[in-house]
C-alpha cells in the first residue's frame, strides 16, 4: 500500500499545532494589550484647540490647580476654567498670540488690536470676539454610568498625582492611567496603598514614602475612610 | 463649563452597543441651552434666538425618530387594527423596519458577538465648551432649588424646581406654600414633562398658516369692535389687573371664565345659605367624625394636599394609645377618600340630597320624607357621632348647590363652624358661576355682540357644556384668539394661535385655595417661543411689557413700603408672599335652606361625569407619563372606561371591556365597560380628558369624548341609558387579580388589617398582624450592618392610592414609558406601583392601597441567581442594581415574590439628541435595552448625602436622605431613613407592633415594610373586618408570636 | 489459504521490518505468541479492532493512563473550587443576598464539572500523545496490502532494529506461523 | 469494493444479506469487510453523484435555517421585546426550547457511555449517530441562553477570565453552573465522538475511492494503523471517557434542572427536580433516536445492522423512563398538597385546571403517561410506524412538559397583583421550527460524510459474537440487565 502522506508529514503536523498554540496565545495577548492601552488612549496625547501646556502654568508658573479648576474640592467635576480666568492674565500677557486665536475668538469683548474691528480691517487674521466657542477635547472620559466624584477623593487624601499623573511635567494632556474598574478597584480595595496627608493633595511631585502602608493605614482612620463601602458597587453606579 | 453628566446621559448607554459615537456637538449644544439659561435672564435676545434654531434644528434632525417612538405610543390606525385581532400578542411589536442607528446596532451587536467590540468601537471623542463668564452660583454638577408655583384649574400648587445648569428637571412640592405643604401630585410633577413636549406649538398662526409674534401684534394693534375675553379660573392679582386695564381701555370689552372644574356649585350653595359668595376651608386637624357627601376631598379640588395631610395626621396609629378619626362616607363612585373610609356607602350622586336631608333632619334641620336605603344602625351611628364628636360635614363639588346649603346648616347645628369649618371670601380674582358665564359667553358670540374673541389658556371647543356648541358660536366671531400650550380643538378653529410659554417657562402669580399668593418664577427662556397671557393682554394695552415687566410693576405698587428689592427676593426663596392668606369670615346660615324643593334621585340608570384622575379634564392629554400611570383602583392605562358597578354588569349580562352605547336625550356614545367593585348600584362613571383630537401625538384618539354628553345643566350627573353593544374594546390594566377572597389569594396574608378596636385590645400582639407564626431559621451567620441600613415604612393606613409617588419616581428615576401596546403584554416600566386589593363584599369592598417597590431584602433571593452579579448588597444593606453590569438574564425577576422588577425588553429610553433628553436626572443612569432595572432607594440622593457628609466629616441626619416617593406623598405615608439610628422616624416606626413585612414567612427579612391597615368603625357597627387574619384563633397567633 | 515460502525480497531502501498477514485474530494472537517465544522484543501486531490480549501476547505492559487521570481529575477539582473560594473570599467578597461568602455548597457543581472537564481531555489527548499521533507518514504504510489492516487483515510486524534480528530467521520463524502473506518492509 | 447505495436498497432483503454475505440465523458477518461496504458505502459517494434524497432534505433543513439565521439577526437589532415575554413571565419559549433541545442529548450521550460500562453490545449500532444528535442537539440548545440574553453580546462576561473590571462570574448562580455544565457536556461530547471515530475515519482513508478523500480522511484519521500498542491505549482511554461521561451526562440535565429547583417558586422549588429532568431527558432522548433511526435504516438499508432488536430496547427504556417521568408528576402533586402552602396547592390547582392554560396539562400527561402505554406489547415495539408514531408525540409531549413548568408557573406566582399572561409571539416560534433547520442541517451533513455506525467497534462484536453463539441469547441478558 502506498503512503498518502510525505515523510515530513509527520513535522509539520507536530509544529502547525504548537505553532497554532503560540499564534493564538500571542494573539490573545496583543489584543488585551491595544484595547487596554492603545485604544483607552493611556499616554496617548490629545490635540487641543490651543497647546495649552499645564507644564509652564502648573510647573514653572506654579499655580494652584484649583485656581483653574475651582469646584474640584466641592463638586464630583473639576471644573474646565471659563474664558474669563484665561483672561485675566492673557488679557495682557501673550497677548494676540496666534496660538491664543480661539481664546480671543471665543472672548465676549473686543481687545483693541488684538480681536476688534479695528484689527480686523488692518488685516491680520484675527477673529471677532464671540465668533466662536471654545470647545476643548475631553481627555478623561470615563462610561456614562460611572459617577466619580473629585470632592470625595480630595478631601480624603487621594493626590491629583495619583490618577492624573505629574500634570505640573505634561507638555500636553493625556490619560496617565488606564481608568479602568480594575484599576479603580485596586485603591479601592485597600487605600491604604495610596492615600496622602491632605496638605499633600495638591502637590504633584509627591513621593510615595517608605512607610506608606503605616502611613496609610493611619490616614484611613485618621479621615474616617469608610473601607466597607469602598469596593461597593453602588459607590460609583446609581 | 459644562461637563455635565446630562450629556452623558443624552449620549445615553454608549456601553450598551448603541451607536451614539455621531454629533457629540449636538449633545454639547444642547447643554448649553441648558447652561445659557440662567435663572437671572440677563442674557441677550440673540442666545435666546440661538436656543430656538437649535431645537428647530433639532425637531427636524430628530424629529423623525422621536416621532415613530412616539407613534408606538399613541393609538395609531395600524394600533387600532393590532388591536381587533384575536390574539394581539401573537404578532410581533408595532415596529418600523431596521433604520440606520438599528443597524448600527446590529452590526455592533453582531461583532460584539465575536468578543470584538471592545477593539473595533473607538471611543468618540467629546467636547467640553467652558462658559465665558461662569455664573458664580452655579456649581457644575450641583442642582439649584428654585421656588416657583404650578397652578392646577387656576390655583397655585407651591414648587421646588430642582435645575441643573439652567436646566430644569425635577418638581417638588413648596414645604411653605399652604396648597402643596411640601408635597405635590402626579399632574404638578408632570408639568415638567408638559414643558418639555415637543408636541407644543412653536409658532403663531393665522388662520392656521405660520406667522409671527410682530405681524400678531400689528394685527392686535389694528383690532377694534368689541372684545371679549375668556379665561379660565383666574386668581392672579397680577392678570386680574392686567383684564381689568384692558377691560376700562377698550368700551365694551368684557371678561368670561370657564374652567371644567370650577367652585359653581360651592358659591352657588353659599348663595343659598348665606346669600353671599363665600367658601368654607376645613380644618380636618380638628375633626374626629367627618361626613363627606360625595366629597373626593383628598384627591381632589385645590386643597386636596393640604386636606390630605390634615385628615391623615388624625390617622397615624403606632401604638395601643393612639387615636384616630372616623370617616363616615356616601358616593356614587369609589374615590381615593371612599378608600380611606370608616364607614362607606355607594350612593347615586343623585340621592345624596335625600341622605343630607336626613341627616339634617336628624340633627333637628327641617324635615324630610326621604328614607335612603341604609344599613341597620348606620344613621342612629352618624348622628350619635356628629352630635357628639368635633365633626364636619363636606359636600362634593359635583353635588348641587342645596347638598352644600344642607352641609352648611348641618355644620352650623353641631357646631362645626369656626371649629372645623371656617368661612371665606374666595380665592379666585373674579368669583362668578361660571356655567353662566360661558352661556352668556356663547350667547353674546351667537348674537353677533363679540367682534374679537381672546381665549386665554382654555381650550372651550372641547371642555365647554356640549349642548352650548361654543364651536360653532365661535364661527360668529370675526377675531378670534387662542393663547395655548397646544395647537388644541380651539386653536384650530380660531383665526390667531399664540404659543403660549408653560408656567415654568415666563412670570406670573397666583393664589393657592386660601388665598396665599405664590410668585411664579421661570426656570428657562420659552424653550418652543411661548408667551405669557400677561405678554399678550399688554399689545391690547398698546405696550410690549414683558411678563417681567408687569408682575415687577404691579407688585412694585402693591407690596406695602420697605425696600421693594428685599421684599422681592424674599417672597422669590420662599415662594410665597407672607400673610395674604384670607382670613375667617363671619356667616350665620340662613334658616330658609329647608324650604327649597327637594329634589328626589331618579332610580335609572345615572352618568356620573368626573375629571380623569391622571389627566385630569384634558389638561395633560398629551402627558406620556400620566397616560402610562395606572388610575387608582381600575389600575387601568391609556384609556378612559365607563365603571359600572358588579349588580349591574349581573343584570346587563356586561363583562369588562364589552362595549355599550350610553344615551343621554339625543346625544350617545359607545364606551368600553370596567366592572368597579364598591360603584354605586345604578351609576355609570365617565372619566372626561379623553377623546382629544389635538391634543398631540400622545393624546389624539385615545379614549372616547365624555363631553360629549355633558350638558351645562348637567354638568356632573344625568340619568340615561344604556344598550349593549357587540363590540369589544381592549382596555389595558396593570393588575388581573385583586380580590382577596377569589382563588388561592385568602391566605397569603398579602395586605393586612383591622380596626383600631381590635389593635386596641391587643396592642403586644395584634393577630390580625403576624396571622402566621414566622420562625427564622437560617443556615448561616448573618451579615451585620453596623454602619448606615436604609429602610422605609409605608403606612396602609393613610396610603390613599394618589399616584403621587409613582411620577415623582418616574420623574427622578429617568424612567421610561413604553405605550399601551407594551404595557398590554405586561411590560409597564414604573419602579413602583400601587397595588389595590378589595376586601369583602365586590358591592362595597374595603379598599387596600399597597405601594410596592423593591423591598430590598437583606436576603434578597434576585441576587444569589444572578450569574454575572449585576444584583448585589452593599455595606449599607442596599439591594443594589448595576445596569452597566446586567446581562439580562432575567432570573432575578423570576426569583423575586414580589415582581418588582422591570426589564428594558426593547429600547425604551428616549436615545435621541431631542428636547426630551433635557429632562434627563443627570444623576441617574439611563438604562438600555436589555437590562434589568428596580427601585434604588433613589440611590443617588443617598449617595449625595453621603458624599456630602463624608466632605464634612459627619454623618447623616435624619431627614437628609428623602426618596422621591417620600416627598411626593401627600399623606406621609412613606417614611425612609436610617434603621440603625434609634431616633430617627423610620426606626421608631418599625417598632410599632402594626409593622409587618410582605411575604416575611419566605425569610426574605425586607427593609421595607408596612403598616397594617387600622378602621375606626363605629363601635355599634364594628363588623370586625380584618384582613390576613386566619379565619380563627388570630390572637392566639399573637400570643405565639410573643412566646419567642 | 496460500503460504508464500519465498518472499519477495526485492527491497531496495533499509529495511524496517518483516510484515506477515493474517485472516483471523486468532490466528495472529497464535502467531504474536509464538514469535515471541523466540525471544522477539520489538514486534508489533496491526489489526483493524481491538483484539483482546493481544498485548500481553505481545508482550506490552499495561497502560497506566488510569493514574494520569485520576491526578488531573484531582487537579480539576483543586482548580474548580479554588477558583471560586479565591474570587469570593479573597479577590473580590460581596455581599450577595445576605449569603455567606465561601458558601460552598453553591461550588459543588462547578467543582464537579472542571473535574470531569480535566480528567476527559487528559484521558483522550494523552492517549493520542503517548500514541505520538498525529503520525501521518509510518513506514508500516508501506507493508502491501496494508490497507487492509483497517478492514479485515491481521498484520503482524518484526522489526528490524530488534538486537537479534535476523532477516532468515524471522522468515522461517514467520513461516511457521502459517500467515496468509509475508513481505519485508523497508523504511 | 464498496457497493453502491443503489444498488444495496434496489436487492430485496434476503438478497441484500447473500450480497454482503450475513448469516441472517447468527446475525454475524463471515467477512468483516462487508461492515465497511453496507456502512460506508453513502460516505464514498462521489459529491456529484449524492442521491437526490439527500439533496432535497438538505435544501429543506438549509431553509429552515435561514429562518433561524433571520429570527437571530432580528433579535439582535430589536431586543428579547419581539418574544412573548414579560413580567411575571420573564422566561418563555426560549428556555423551554433550551430544556427540551439540552434534554433529547441525553440519549446519545447515555447510549454511548453507560450501556458501553453495562457491556450492552447491541449499543454499537446506534452510538454513533446516536453521539452525532447528542452534539448538534448540544448545539441547539446551547445557542439558547445566549440569546436569551438582554444583551447576548456580552455572554463571554460569564466565562472567568482576568478582565479590566476585576470581576468574576457570580457562581452561587445556576445559571453560571449551566455555563460550566453545558461548555464541558459539549467538548467532552465532541471529544469521545471523535475519539470513537478515529479508527473508521482510517478505514474510509483506506478504502476511499477518490484521492480528496483519502487526503481528507486520511488528515482526520491522525494517521491511524491501528498497531495493538495503540488498541490498548485507546480502548482504556475510551473506557475511562465513558466512565466519565456517565456521571457527566446525569449532572448536566440534574444542574439544568437547579435553574428551576434552587430559586424559591412555588412549582420550580422541589427536590424531586434533579432525577425527573434526567429521567425525562433519557425519556425524549430515546424519542428522538426513535425518529432518527427508523428512516435512517431504511434509507442507508441498515436494516441488518441496526435490528428491530435495536428499536425494541430503546422503547423499552423509553417505556421506563417514561413511567419515571409519570411518577415524577405524582410526586409534584403530592409535595404541592403535602406541603400546606398556599401558594404551592394554588401553583398546582392552576397549572391542572387554571382557566387559562389548565389545557396544557392534560396534552402532556397524554403525550407523556397514556401515548407510551402501548409500548407494553411486543407487537407495538417491533412495529416501526407505531415506534415512530409514538416517539413523535413523546417529543411533543415533553416540550409541553417545559411549557407547563417554566411558562404557566410564572404566570401566577406569589403576589396576585403580578399575575399575568404569556402568549408567544411569531418570533417564539420562528426561532424554535429555525432551531430544529440548525440540527437537521448538521445531521444531514453527518449522515453524507461520517460513517453512521461505529465500524471497528461492529467488527469486533461481530468477531465476539461469533464465539458466544447465538446473539438472541445475549438479547435476553441484556433484557434482564435492563
Amino acid at each position: 500500500m502506498p503512503q498518502y502522506f510525505p515523510p515530513n508529514s509527520n513535522a509539520f503536523a507536530k509544529w502547525s499545532i504548537i505553532g497554532g498554540l503560540i499564534f493564538f496565545t500571542l494573539l490573545l495577548t496583543c489584543l488585551a494589550i491595544y484595547v487596554r492601552s492603545y485604544r483607552n488612549r493611556v499616554n496617548v496625547p490629545v490635540s487641543q484647540p490651543i497647546p495649552f501646556s499645564h507644564a509652564l502654568h502648573a510647573g514653572e508658573l506654579g499655580v494652584d490647580c484649583r485656581y483653574c479648576h475651582t469646584s474640584v474640592e466641592v463638586a464630583a467635576s473639576a471644573n474646565i476654567p471659563p474664558v474669563e480666568t484665561c483672561m485675566t492674565c492673557h488679557s495682557q500677557i501673550r497677548q494676540g498670540s496666534p496660538r491664543l486665536y480661539p481664546l480671543y475668538a471665543s472672548w465676549d469683548q473686543a481687545i483693541p488690536g488684538v480681536n476688534d474691528t479695528a484689527s480686523l480691517e488692518a488685516g491680520t487674521n484675527a477673529p471677532a470676539p464671540n465668533s466662536e466657542r471654545l470647545e476643548w477635547n475631553r481627555v478623561h472620559d470615563l462610561a456614562d454610568f460611572v459617577y466619580f466624584n473629585h470632592s470625595a477623593h480630595i478631601n480624603k487624601g487621594v493626590g491629583c498625582s495619583s490618577c492624573h499623573g505629574e500634570v505640573n511635567r505634561m507638555e500636553g494632556m493625556w490619560k496617565n492611567e488606564q481608568m479602568s474598574m480594575g484599576w479603580c478597584l485596586e485603591c479601592h480595595k485597600a487605600p491604604e496603598k495610596h492615600v496622602r496627608p491632605i496638605d499633600e493633595v495638591f502637590n504633584a511631585n509627591y513621593k510615595k514614602p517608605t512607610n506608606q502602608i503605616a502611613l496609610g493605614k493611619q490616614l484611613v482612620e485618621e479621615y474616617h475612610i469608610n473601607t466597607d463601602k469602598l469596593p461597593q458597587c453602588s459607590t460609583c453606579h446609581r | 463649563m459644562n461637563i455635565d453628566k446630562s450629556r452623558e446621559i443624552l449620549s445615553g448607554a454608549r456601553e450598551f452597543g448603541s451607536d451614539l459615537s455621531s454629533s457629540a456637538e449636538e449633545k454639547f449644544e444642547l447643554t448649553v441651552i441648558g447652561v445659557a439659561e440662567e435663572p437671572e435672564f440677563d442674557n441677550t435676545a440673540e442666545s435666546v434666538q440661538v436656543i430656538r434654531e437649535r431645537l428647530a434644528e433639532l425637531d427636524q434632525s430628530e424629529g423623525k425618530t422621536y416621532w415613530r417612538s412616539l407613534e408606538e405610543l399613541s393609538e395609531t390606525e395600524e394600533f387600532q387594527a393590532y388591536l381587533e385581532q384575536e390574539f394581539p400578542r401573537q404578532s410581533a411589536p408595532l415596529e418600523s423596519g431596521l433604520d440606520r442607528r438599528e443597524f448600527m446596532k446590529l452590526l455592533g451587536a453582531s461583532l460584539a458577538l465575536g468578543g470584538l467590540t471592545a477593539c473595533v468601537r473607538p471611543n468618540p471623542q467629546e467636547k467640553i465648551v467652558p462658559y465665558v463668564r461662569a455664573p458664580e452660583e452655579i456649581i457644575p454638577g450641583k442642582p439649584i432649588m428654585y421656588a416657583s408655583a404650578i397652578t392646577q384649574n387656576g390655583y397655585a400648587q407651591g414648587v421646588l424646581v430642582e435645575n441643573h445648569n439652567g436646566r430644569p428637571t425635577r418638581l417638588e412640592g413648596n414645604p411653605s406654600q399652604p396648597g402643596s405643604m411640601g408635597s405635590i401630585d402626579a399632574q404638578t410633577t408632570a408639568e415638567i414633562l408638559r414643558m418639555y413636549d415637543p408636541d407644543r406649538s412653536k409658532e403663531v398662526l393665522q388662520g392656521g398658516s405660520s406667522s409671527d409674534w410682530d405681524s400678531f401684534s400689528e394685527a392686535v394693534s389694528s383690532l377694534d369692535g368689541n372684545i371679549a375675553i375668556l379665561t379660565g379660573t383666574v386668581t392672579s392679582p397680577t392678570l386680574a389687573s392686567k383684564i381689568d386695564a384692558v377691560l376700562n381701555a377698550r368700551s365694551g370689552a368684557k371678561w368670561y371664565q370657564y374652567s371644567p372644574q370650577n367652585a359653581d356649585n360651592v358659591l352657588a350653595g353659599s348663595e343659598i345659605a348665606f346669600g353671599s359668595w363665600i367658601v368654607p376651608q376645613y380644618n380636618f386637624e380638628e375633626a374626629d367624625i367627618v361626613l363627606s357627601l360625595d366629597a373626593d376631598f383628598v384627591n381632589s379640588g385645590p386643597a386636596k394636599l393640604k386636606y390630605a395631610r390634615a385628615f391623615s395626621d388624625r390617622r397615624r396609629v403606632r401604638t395601643g394609645e393612639d387615636t384616630m378619626n372616623r370617616l363616615y362616607m356616601v358616593e356614587s363612585t369609589p374615590t381615593s377618600t371612599g378608600a380611606m373610609a370608616d364607614h362607606r356607602l355607594p350612593m347615586a350622586a343623585s340621592a345624596v340630597e335625600g341622605f343630607a336631608r336626613e341627616v339634617a333632619a336628624a340633627v333637628g334641620l327641617g324635615s324630610t320624607d326621604s328614607h335612603a336605603a341604609l344599613p341597620d344602625g348606620w344613621m342612629d351611628a352618624l348622628v350619635d357621632d356628629l352630635t357628639n364628636h368635633a365633626s364636619v360635614v363636606v359636600a362634593g363639588d359635583e353635588q348641587p348647590p342645596i347638598v352644600h346649603a344642607i352641609a352648611a346648616a348641618i355644620n352650623e347645628a353641631i357646631g362645626a363652624v369656626g371649629r372645623t369649618v371656617t368661612y371665606h371670601k374666595p380665592a379666585m380674582a373674579k368669583p362668578e358661576i361660571q356655567s353662566e358665564s360661558i352661556k352668556f359667553l356663547v350667547d353674546d358670540m351667537n348674537s353677533g355682540k363679540i367682534d374679537t374673541l381672546v381665549m386665554i389658556d382654555s381650550n372651550p371647543v372641547y371642555d365647554a357644556p356640549a349642548d352650548l356648541d361654543f364651536a360653532a358660536a365661535l364661527d360668529n366671531v370675526a377675531t378670534s384668539i387662542h393663547l395655548g400650550l397646544y395647537n388644541d380643538e380651539t386653536a384650530v378653529r380660531s383665526s390667531w394661535h399664540v404659543p403660549q410659554a408653560n408656567e415654568l417657562e415666563s412670570w406670573g402669580d397666583a393664589r393657592a385655595f386660601d388665598g396665599t399668593i405664590s410668585i411664579i418664577q421661570p426656570q428657562i427662556q420659552p424653550i418652543y417661543g411661548g408667551k405669557s397671557p400677561l405678554e399678550v393682554l399688554s399689545l391690547f394695552l398698546g405696550t410690549a411689557d414683558t411678563a417681567y415687566d408687569s408682575i415687577r410693576a404691579f407688585w412694585q405698587s402693591a407690596a406695602s413700603g420697605g425696600d421693594f428689592n428685599l421684599f422681592w427676593n424674599h417672597v422669590l426663596y420662599n415662594g410665597v408672599v407672607d400673610d395674604t392668606a384670607s382670613a375667617p369670615m363671619r356667616a350665620r346660615a340662613k334658616s330658609t335652606i329647608f324650604d327649597e324643593p327637594a329634589s328626589h334621585g331618579a332610580d335609572g340608570i345615572e352618568i356620573v361625569f368626573r375629571p380623569d384622575p391622571n389627566i385630569g379634564s384634558g389638561k395633560y392629554s398629551n402627558s406620556s407619563w400620566l397616560q402610562e400611570l395606572p388610575k387608582p383602583f381600575t389600575k387601568l392605562t391609556w384609556d378612559n372606561a365607563a365603571l359600572i358597578s358588579p349588580k349591574l354588569a349581573e343584570a346587563e349580562g356586561l363583562k369588562s371591556k364589552d362595549v355599550i352605547n350610553i344615551t343621554v336625550g339625543d346625544k350617545s356614545i359607545d364606551a368600553p365597560v370596567w366592572i368597579m367593585p364598591g360603584q354605586a348600584e345604578k351609576t355609570i362613571t365617565l372619566h372626561t380628558g379623553y377623546g382629544r383630537t389635538n391634543a398631540g401625538k400622545v393624546g389624539n384618539g385615545i379614549g372616547f369624548d365624555a363631553n360629549v354628553l355633558r350638558t351645562n345643566e348637567h354638568a356632573h350627573f344625568v340619568s340615561a341609558s344604556i344598550t349593549k353593544t357587540r363590540k369589544k374594546y381592549k382596555l389595558v390594566s396593570t393588575q388581573l387579580h385583586g380580590i382577596l377572597e377569589s382563588d388561592g389569594i385568602g391566605d397569603r396574608h398579602i395586605t393586612r388589617g383591622g380596626t383600631l378596636a381590635d389593635f386596641q385590645a391587643h396592642p403586644e400582639h395584634p393577630g390580625f398582624v403576624h396571622p402566621v407564626a414566622h420562625h427564622a431559621s437560617d443556615l448561616y451567620d448573618d451579615f451585620e450592618y453596623d454602619g448606615y441600613a436604609w429602610g422605609m415604612v409605608v403606612d396602609q393606613t393613610v396610603c390613599n392610592g394618589c399616584n403621587a409617588c409613582i411620577t415623582a419616581c418616574q420623574s427622578e428615576n429617568n424612567i421610561p414609558v413604553v405605550g399601551k401596546d407594551q404595557v398590554a403584554v405586561g411590560r409597564e416600566m414604573q419602579w413602583l406601583r400601587v397595588d389595590a386589593y378589595y376586601g369583602g363584599s365586590v358591592d362595597n369592598p374595603e379598599f387596600f392601597s399597597q405601594p410596592v417597590a423593591c423591598m430590598h431584602c437583606e436576603k434578597a433571593p434576585c441576587e444569589p441567581v444572578c450569574p454575572f452579579g449585576a444584583t448585589v448588597h452593599d455595606a449599607d444593606g442596599l439591594n443594589v442594581m448595576v445596569y452597566n453590569r446586567c446581562g439580562g438574564t432575567r432570573y432575578c425577576s423570576n426569583n423575586c415574590p414580589y415582581k418588582v422588577r422591570r426589564f428594558n425588553f426593547l429600547q425604551y429610553a428616549e436615545l435621541e439628541e431631542n428636547a426630551m433628553a433635557l429632562l434627563q436626572n443627570p444623576d441617574v443612569t439611563v438604562r438600555s435595552r436589555g437590562v434589568m432595572e428596580k427601585c434604588t432607594y433613589c440611590i443617588q440622593r443617598i449617595q449625595q448625602a453621603y458624599i456630602t457628609s463624608e466632605n464634612e466629616d459627619r454623618t447623616i441626619a435624619d431627614g437628609d436622605v428623602v426618596t422621591a416617593c417620600q416627598s411626593a406623598c401627600p399623606t406621609q405615608a412613606i417614611v425612609f431613613g436610617d434603621i440603625n439610628d434609634e431616633n430617627s422616624e423610620v426606626a421608631k416606626v418599625r417598632k410599632s407592633k402594626l409593622n409587618y413585612g410582605l411575604f416575611e414567612e419566605l425569610n426574605t427579612v425586607p427593609r421595607t415594610t408596612y403598616l397594617a391597615r387600622i378602621t375606626n368603625p363605629h363601635p355599634s357597627l364594628a363588623v370586625a373586618s380584618s384582613y390576613g387574619s386566619d379565619s380563627h384563633g388570630s390572637d392566639t397567633h399573637g400570643a405565639e408570636e410573643g412566646g419567642h | 489459504m496460500s503460504t508464500n515460502s519465498n518472499p519477495v525480497s526485492n527491497s531496495i531502501g533499509e529495511l524496517y521490518g518483516i510484515v506477515a498477514q493474517y485472516g483471523s485474530p486468532e490466528a495472529i494472537q497464535a502467531a504474536a505468541r509464538k514469535v515471541r517465544d523466540h525471544g522477539y522484543t520489538k514486534i508489533e501486531a496491526y489489526t483493524p479492532f481491538f483484539v483482546p490480549d493481544l498485548d500481553e501476547d505481545l508482550g506490552h505492559k499495561p497502560s497506566r493512563l488510569g493514574f494520569v487521570v485520576l491526578a488531573m481529575g484531582m487537579c480539576g477539582f483543586i482548580f474548580g473550587f479554588g477558583m471560586q473560594w479565591w474570587a469570593n473570599v479573597e479577590y473580590y467578597p460581596l455581599n450577595i443576598g445576605g449569603r455567606p461568602l465561601n458558601s460552598w455548597p453553591n461550588f459543588i457543581v462547578i467543582t464537579f464539572e472542571c473535574t470531569i472537564l480535566f480528567s476527559a481531555f487528559t484521558a483522550g489527548l494523552f492517549m493520542l500523545a503517548k500514541n505520538g499521533l498525529p503520525e501521518y507518514y509510518h513506514s508500516i504504510f508501506n507493508t502491501p496490502g496494508f490497507e487492509n489492516a483497517t478492514r479485515d487483515k491481521f498484520f503482524l510486524c518484526v522489526e528490524a532494529d530488534d538486537q537479534n534480528f535476523d532477516t532468515s530467521e524471522v522468515m522461517s520463524v514467520l513461516n511457521s506461523t502459517n500467515p496468509e502473506t509475508i513481505s519485508e518492509v523497508e523504511r | 469494493m464498496a457497493l453502491s447505495l443503489k444498488r444495496l436498497r434496489s436487492l430485496p432483503k434476503g438478497e441484500t444479506d447473500r450480497v454482503i454475505g450475513r448469516d441472517a440465523r447468527t446475525n454475524q458477518f463471515p467477512d468483516a469487510g462487508a461492515i465497511d461496504d453496507v456502512v460506508n458505502a453513502p460516505v464514498y459517494v462521489h459529491p456529484l453523484k449524492t442521491p437526490m434524497w439527500w439533496i432535497i432534505g438538505f435544501c429543506i433543513s438549509l431553509f429552515f435555517l435561514s429562518i433561524y439565521i433571520t429570527s437571530v439577526v432580528y433579535l439582535i437589532a430589536k431586543g428579547t421585546g419581539i418574544w412573548g415575554n414579560n413580567i411575571p413571565t420573564a422566561w418563555a419559549m426560549p428556555i423551554i426550547n433550551f430544556v427540551w433541545w439540552i434534554g433529547i442529548g441525553h440519549a446519545g450521550t447515555l447510549i454511548s457511555a453507560a450501556l458501553l460500562l453495562f457491556r450492552q453490545d447491541w449499543r454499537t449500532s446506534i452510538n454513533r449517530f446516536a453521539e452525532a444528535m447528542t452534539i448538534f442537539a448540544v448545539v441547539c440548545a446551547g445557542l439558547y441562553p445566549i440569546l436569551h440574553l438582554g444583551r447576548p453580546w456580552v455572554f463571554y462576561w460569564l466565562m472567568p477570565y482576568p478582565n479590566t473590571y476585576g470581576l468574576f462570574p457570580q457562581f452561587r448562580s445556576p445559571l453560571a453552573w449551566d455555563v460550566f455544565a453545558i461548555s464541558t457536556y459539549g467538548s467532552v461530547s465532541i471529544l469521545f465522538w471523535f475519539i470513537g471515530l478515529i479508527p473508521d475515519l482510517a478505514t474510509i482513508r483506506d478504502r476511499h475511492p477518490y484521492k480528496f478523500g483519502k487526503i481528507f480522511y486520511g488528515t482526520l484519521a491522525l494517521g491511524w494503523r491501528g498497531s495493538a500498542k495503540h488498541w490498548q491505549r485507546y480502548m482504556r482511554a475510551y473506557l475511562l471517557l465513558a466512565a466519565i461521561s456517565f456521571p457527566l451526562v446525569l449532572s448536566v440535565h440534574s444542574t439544568i434542572s437547579f435553574d428551576f429547583a434552587v430559586s424559591n417558586l412555588p412549582g420550580w422549588n422541589n427536590t424531586i427536580m434533579p432525577p425527573y429532568f434526567v429521567a425525562g431527558a433519557v425519556f425524549a432522548g430515546f424519542a428522538m433516536v426513535l425518529i432518527l433511526a427508523i428512516p435512517l435504516r431504511k434509507v442507508y438499508g441498515l436494516e441488518h445492522l441496526i435490528t428491530m432488536k435495536h428499536l425494541d430496547n430503546s422503547a423499552k427504556l423509553m417505556l421506563a423512563t417514561g413511567l419515571f417521568v409519570v411518577y415524577g408528576y405524582g410526586v409534584e402533586c403530592f409535595i404541592a398538597w403535602y406541603s400546606g402552602a398556599e401558594t404551592e396547592r394554588y401553583m398546582l390547582y392552576n397549572r391542572v385546571f387554571g382557566s387559562d392554560y389548565g389545557w396544557a396539562f392534560w396534552v402532556l400527561i397524554f403525550c407523556n403517561g397514556v401515548a407510551i402505554q402501548p409500548l407494553w406489547w411486543k407487537r407495538v415495539r417491533y412495529n416501526v410506524w407505531w415506534l415512530f408514531g409514538i416517539s413523535i408525540i413523546v417529543s411533543i409531549g415533553m416540550w409541553f412538559e417545559r411549557y407547563v413548568i417554566v411558562a404557566i408557573t410564572l404566570t401566577r406566582d406569589f403576589l396576585p397583583s403580578s399575575w399575568g399572561l404569556y402568549v408567544p409571539t411569531f418570533w417564539d416560534w420562528a426561532m424554535f421550527i429555525g432551531s430544529m433547520g440548525l440540527f437537521c442541517t448538521l445531521f444531514f451533513l453527518f449522515i453524507r460524510l461520517l460513517p453512521t455506525i461505529a465500524t471497528s467497534e461492529m467488527k469486533e462484536t461481530n468477531w465476539h459474537l461469533s464465539h458466544v453463539g447465538d446473539p438472541s441469547l445475549r438479547y435476553k441478558e441484556n433484557e434482564e440487565e435492563l
